[in-house]
């Protein structure tokens, strides 16, 4: 259905630049998210695409055709905001019939279609409320039947699940990633989440100060982040000093906690001095001080997540080590433990140094 | 002169295009005579009965303005000299004096108005500048149900113990207030202009009731027993069975003057002449009297017995009507005024 | 809630107090003597008659509605456009506009319009159209407009706006269909309290009033000034009336709620 | 940005028709005065000096402002319990105490003047009522000074006060007093510490619109004190067009114009809140 294509754009708020030379390109039906931390220009991004703000230079191609000079109503686009921006002046009915009515459609259709769409969001009862009448989940999902009701060509997402509660977020997220994978919609999804942001995407687009920073899809960036920055935005991280060496012929990365193979997807193809190695807290796991291959190490805290135990420990020479279990606590602060690295492949991250 | 040629200049940069544009189109047509006349009964009775028959006789096109001084001095001042709409005035002397002196009336054309040889002297005033075309004669009105020695002279409102703190006054902004101030330095001091007399006087009338224009309600409700009151609504409250009385005072009697000039550069100037000489022909000055019961100033007219007692003051009786000062009056207004409200503030 | 058990009997003091003199002037209206007396000497119509046949009043009348409904129309559009233009601009820009736009309501009304006399003159215009009374007027109701929309605005939501456009509503069907319904109980008292003010506006209309024509406050005024006759309760009484359907009618057809 | 476009009418509005006129006024006020012209040439401070150090116009301003602060503060008296009552009737009750307040506005300047004279008059139904019952033998004078000024401004104004002051009660969550009650406070307390900071905005527009229409205010004071009491504004007019002194009135207005607003100015700097939002 719809490609979308940001080829430089750029965008200056007085002096500082808001989007620096953007350029992506997203495949028809999926899911993108914009993230990273407030500022970092994904909703300027998002504006800019919707056409509530302009851009200095650069294009936008739907499959191939440029909406940048369009002002937002020729755009054919669907959008949920932060606030949902649902019309208060307006029932549900009216709310999600719209943008129908601004497309012309006969009575009966747009009645056919604000049925079938409310029944898509389970409101078809509420109807005749009015937004104020709604939880926030309820306002939330009106707010998408609204946008998805006109059929448009894309979907943007601005934060749409900010406002709402810790479970009903969770709840949410299965929920609007169901319907986008029914429908088939390219969907933009911007958020400061990244939680939110693995759960929901093909596709993450990870941005800073205005540049993006990685386009990845989730586990690629969970696993093989492009920089530090990206690193530490996305999960906990420990990152230990070591480096690449050749070991039985092959490519391995050597590190205090031990040795093991370089990941296949690194670009380095030849043994590397000093770096930083990435090692996500649950790839290490605590033993008994005594096993062979363990470094010794000394329990700071313990924290019990439920069905997951998280921990900080100390090696000897006194750096701090996160470190996730999916066991329940099994020592207390002050505990001698070992530890060793799981036994998988591990990335070095590209041109960065200790 | 750089006043004007200034504010010409700022106008000129905002919206001279269209302020040209309108002006030029105002002028292209022949400017209507423009009557002022007052408002209530005086609107209805210029629109009625006297433009009709003047229109019939000379087919004017006439616009009627109603106001007063007050409103016609302010759009006469903020149009400048030569540039009024207005071709003639009527207004009281104290507002056209001023007016005169800044140079927004023509000295009048006599020979274009062949009835002024008729009028009382009293009526040819400002050297030739204006004339007065209605008098209303003030002396001193009183509740006749209310009072039981009545007033002879103003030296009564002084004197009469049962008027104190009955007493109306004209304030001091309307012409009677500062009329009556020159009468009381004329009876009290060493002259019409002595007002340290004056307010000495006005100071010993103890609590006065004072009013901008309106006598008539407080005479009405009894709120004031006496006052200087014009002939002519004493008449009007009389017929319409309020009972109260008017009497000439020995001192002299005051005035309103409806006083008439012709503005400088006027649009209608032709046709402003002809409307003054019929507002001074005797027809029309007895239809006056008979509606607003104000004095001919025409001494040609007769007064027919029916409304004799309406209109007393006529002939001989105009002599005793005191001229006023109204150069001095307006050079020390803002004085008098300020004395006025500390004596009765 | 529970209230002050004195806060009933009070207001009501108040309410006598704002309605007495309406009601003296209602009463005289009905005098069937010829002075503008109280307690009224018998009943009658006698000067709803006179009224009615005269035209001077009534032309009067009619001129004080052309002018209110004018000036608020045109302060509508004027005052609504910066209201809206305050809701979007940086909260330092919008600070400035209200300032300028309570401006008029600052400055005595007096000596705005002795100054439009003067300006209109200088200019070559003069009183002439009724244009410089129209401005004075609407001088007048421009602050009662933008008050009153400016703060029906202010919770309003800018991406309510947006929503509309990215739904396909074209700017002015955006303003139509959402931005107008949802200001429009400020828009509507706005202009109820414009109209209102420039319907009873003295100094303004005498000032600046065209040559031979009055609105409804000079006509009364000059006709108080030499007739005090029940005429003239009988007229305000009349306009009391109209201008109070006028407030019925506009309750009932858009709702008025008074700002929020 | 098309954005400014919404602001352009009203920048030309008041820039020609409020701003132009001003400087004019102001300009004038500059020049001496002249006999025969509207003002004489050169540029001169004196018509300032003079307003400044006149003792009568000092003492008349005093007055003015004097007026303008008791209207404020009897408005507000009256005012924030009606507009308390009013925000806690039912929708229908409402709608007509509405009504009510509103209708003092419906009724021309003029004639409601008439109406004070009726009841406040020296003859008036108030003075023969306090006769009838013997409270008093003498006049009472209700009229004709700075009392009966107070009294018909304190009339017309209420609206200006009521209104504002019920905006924000009705937007106040009701939960609050209860909350204030809850913490222990009385209902008195309650109101001194919660409720009435909160309202402040209504408050502070309404105080400064009254004011502001109270010191300006021209026909009622006019009509009522009789010319017995001379506020400013009348003595302005007085100056600009009965006695023509344009540069001498033009600077007594400027310098009303100026204390007004700087007195708001103090109240806005004075009262936490700023007006409005």
């Amino acid at each position: 259905m719809t490609t979308v294509a940001i080829e430089n754009l750029t965008r200056h708020f007085g002096r500082t630049r808001a989007l620096d030379d953007i350029s992506l390109s997203i495949d028809d039906g999926h899911f993108v998210s914009f993230l990273g931390p407030s500022g970092c220009g994904k909703s300027t991004t998002l504006r800019v695409l919707a056409g509530f703000d302009a851009c200095d230079r650069g294009r936008i191609l739907f499959d191939g055709q440029d909406v940048a000079a369009l002002p937002p109503e020729q755009r054919d686009i669907g959008m949920v905001f932060q606030s949902y921006a649902l019309f208060p002046h307006m029932t549900v009915g009216q709310n999600v019939a719209f943008g129908l009515e601004m497309r012309r459609l006969p009575r009966d259709a747009i009645r056919q279609r604000v049925r079938a769409v409310l029944d898509l969001v389970h409101l078809a009862d509420h109807s005749d409320r009015h937004p104020r009448q709604l939880s926030g989940g309820q306002q939330q999902r009106v707010a998408l039947a609204r946008a998805l009701v006109i059929e448009p060509r894309i979907l943007l997402l601005d934060e749409p699940l900010a406002n709402l509660d810790a479970i009903l977020r969770e709840e949410m997220r299965v929920f609007i990633r169901e319907l986008q994978q029914r429908i088939g919609i390219t969907t933009i999804y911007v958020t400061h989440d990244q939680a939110e942001a693995m759960a929901m995407s093909d596709m993450i687009v990870v941005m800073f100060g205005g540049r993006v920073a990685q386009v990845a899809p989730p586990r690629d960036l969970y696993e093989c982040p492009g920089s530090l920055q990206v690193a530490s935005f996305v999960g906990q991280a420990n990152y230990l000093a070591g480096h690449v060496a050749h070991d039985n012929g092959q490519l391995a990365v050597v590190t205090p906690l031990g040795t093991r193979p370089l990941d296949g997807r690194s670009a380095i193809t030849a043994p590397a001095p000093a770096r930083n190695i990435l090692i996500r807290p649950e790839s290490i796991c605590i033993t008994p001080p005594a096993a062979s291959d363990a470094v010794p190490a000394t329990v700071i805290s313990v924290q019990y997540g439920g069905n997951l135990t998280n921990y900080v420990l100390a090696l000897a020479d006194g750096q701090q080590l996160h470190v996730q279990t999916a066991t329940p606590p099994s020592h207390a602060g002050g505990d001698r433990v070992g530890v060793r690295l799981a036994d998988a492949p591990l990335w070095v991250i590209p041109d960065c140094r200790p | 002169m750089s006043g004007l040629s200034r504010r010409h200049l700022i106008a000129g940069g905002v919206v001279g295009l269209t302020g040209a544009l309108v002006g030029r189109a105002t002028r292209a047509a022949p400017p209507p005579l423009v009557v002022t006349t007052y408002g209530g009964s005086w609107e209805t009775f210029w629109r009625d009965d006297l433009m009709p028959r003047f229109i019939a006789r000379t087919g004017a096109d006439v616009k009627l303005d109603v106001g007063f001084g007050r409103t016609f001095s302010a759009t006469l001042r903020a149009s400048g000299p030569g540039h009024s709409d207005y071709s003639i005035l009527m207004m009281n002397d104290v507002f056209v004096e001023p007016l005169l002196r800044a140079g927004h009336f023509e000295k009048l054309d006599f020979s274009r108005l062949p009835h002024a040889r008729q009028l009382y002297p009293t009526a040819l005033i400002e050297n030739g500048w204006a004339v007065i075309g209605m008098i209303s004669p003030i002396g001193i009105g009183y509740r006749t149900d209310l009072v039981k020695n009545p007033p002879t002279c103003w030296r009564d409102l002084w004197t009469n113990p049962e008027f104190r703190g009955r007493i109306g006054l004209y304030n001091v902004q309307n012409s009677v207030g500062k009329a009556m101030l020159c009468l009381a330095g004329q009876m009290f001091g060493s002259g019409p202009t002595d007002m340290d007399a004056a307010f000495a006087a006005l100071g010993r009338l103890g609590p006065v009731l004072q009013t901008d224009f309106n006598m008539s309600t407080m005479m009405g409700t009894g709120e004031i027993v006496v006052s200087p009151f014009d002939f002519g609504e004493i008449a009007r409250l009389r017929r319409q069975g309020l009972p109260v009385a008017c009497i000439m005072p020995r001192e002299g009697m005051l005035m309103w003057d409806q006083t008439f000039t012709i503005c400088v550069n006027a649009g209608a100037r032709d046709m402003a002449y002809r409307y003054l000489d019929f507002i001074l022909e005797p027809e029309t000055q007895l239809m006056l009297a008979q509606k607003f019961f104000v004095s001919p100033v025409n001494s040609t007219v007769v007064i027919p017995p029916d409304l004799a007692d309406a209109v007393p003051v006529t002939g001989d009786r105009m002599k005793e009507i005191l001229p006023m000062d109204w150069h001095w009056i307006n050079q020390n207004a803002v004085e008098l005024d300020k004395r006025w409200s500390r004596t009765f503030g | 809630m529970n209230m002050p058990r004195l806060l009933p009997v009070l207001c009501c003091a108040v309410y006598f107090f704002l309605l007495a003199p309406i009601l003296v002037v209602v009463l005289a209206s009905f005098n069937a003597g010829a002075f503008l007396t109280f307690p009224p000497q018998g009943l009658s119509l006698r000067w709803y008659r006179t009224f009615f046949h005269n035209a001077v009043f009534l032309r009067a009348f009619i001129e004080s509605m052309e002018i209110a409904v004018a000036a608020t129309s045109i302060s509508a559009v004027i005052g609504t456009m910066a209201a809206l233009f305050s809701m979007r601009t940086t909260p330092a820009l919008a600070n400035i506009v209200r300032l300028g736009m309570t401006l008029p309501l600052v400055l005595p009304e007096v000596l705005t319009a002795i100054g439009l006399l003067f300006f209109f003159y200088a200019m070559g215009i003069g009183v002439h159209y009724s244009v410089a009374l129209l401005v004075g007027h609407v001088l007048l109701t421009l602050p009662f407009i933008y008050i009153n929309v400016s703060t029906s605005l202010r919770s309003f939501d800018p991406s309510w706006e947006l929503a509309a456009r990215s739904l396909g509503a074209s700017p002015f069907v955006t303003f139509y269909r959402v931005t107008m319904p949802l200001m429009k109980s400020g828009l509507t008292s706005g202009c109820l309290f414009g109209f209102i003010v420039s319907f009873d506006a003295f100094s303004t209309s005498f000032l600046l009033k065209d040559v031979g024509t009055a609105t409804l406050p000079i006509q009364l005024f000059d006709y108080l000034r030499l007739n005090f006759t029940p005429e003239a309760a009988a007229v305000s009484t009349f306009s009391i009336i109209v201008t109070f359907l006028i407030v019925i009618m506009t309750k009932t057809i858009f709702g008025i709620r008074f700002t929020k | 940005m098309r954005k400014y476009l919404l602001i352009v009418p009203a920048v030309v509005v008041l820039l020609v028709f409020l701003v132009i006129p001003y400087i004019d006024i102001i300009f004038i006020s500059l020049h001496p005065a002249a006999d025969d012209r509207p003002y004489g040439s050169g540029f001169t401070l004196r018509n300032y000096v003079q307003v400044l150090t006149d003792g009568y116009l000092v003492h008349q301003t005093a007055m003015t402002l004097w007026i303008g602060l008791v209207t404020t503060c009897a408005t507000l008296v009256l005012g924030f319990p009606v507009a308390w009552f009013m925000a806690h009737s039912s929708a229908r009750a409402r709608a007509i105490q509405q009504g009510i307040v509103l209708m003092p506005l419906l009724v021309g300047i003029v004639v409601r003047s008439y109406g004070w004279t009726v009841i406040l008059g020296n003859n008036g139904i108030l003075n023969r009522l306090a006769r009838d019952i013997g409270l008093t033998r003498s006049v009472l004078p209700l009229m004709y000074n700075s009392l009966g000024i107070v009294i018909a401004l304190t009339h017309v104004f209420l609206p200006f006060m009521i209104l504002p002051i019920f905006g924000t009660i009705r937007s106040l969550d009701p939960a609050l007093f209860l909350a204030g009650r809850s913490l222990g406070a009385s209902p008195a307390i309650t109101m001194r510490r919660v409720i009435l900071p909160l309202t402040m905005p209504g408050i502070q527009s309404g105080c400064v619109l009254v004011f502001i229409l109270s010191v300006s205010a021209y026909v009622t004071p006019m009509l009522i004190g009789g010319m017995r009491v001379k506020t400013m504004p009348m003595t302005v007019v007085n100056t600009l067009i009965d006695a023509f002194q344009w540069p001498f009135g033009a600077a007594q207005a400027l310098v009303l114009s100026a204390i007004g607003a700087l007195i708001v100015l103090v109240f806005f700097r004075l009262t936490p809140l700023r007006w409005s939002r």
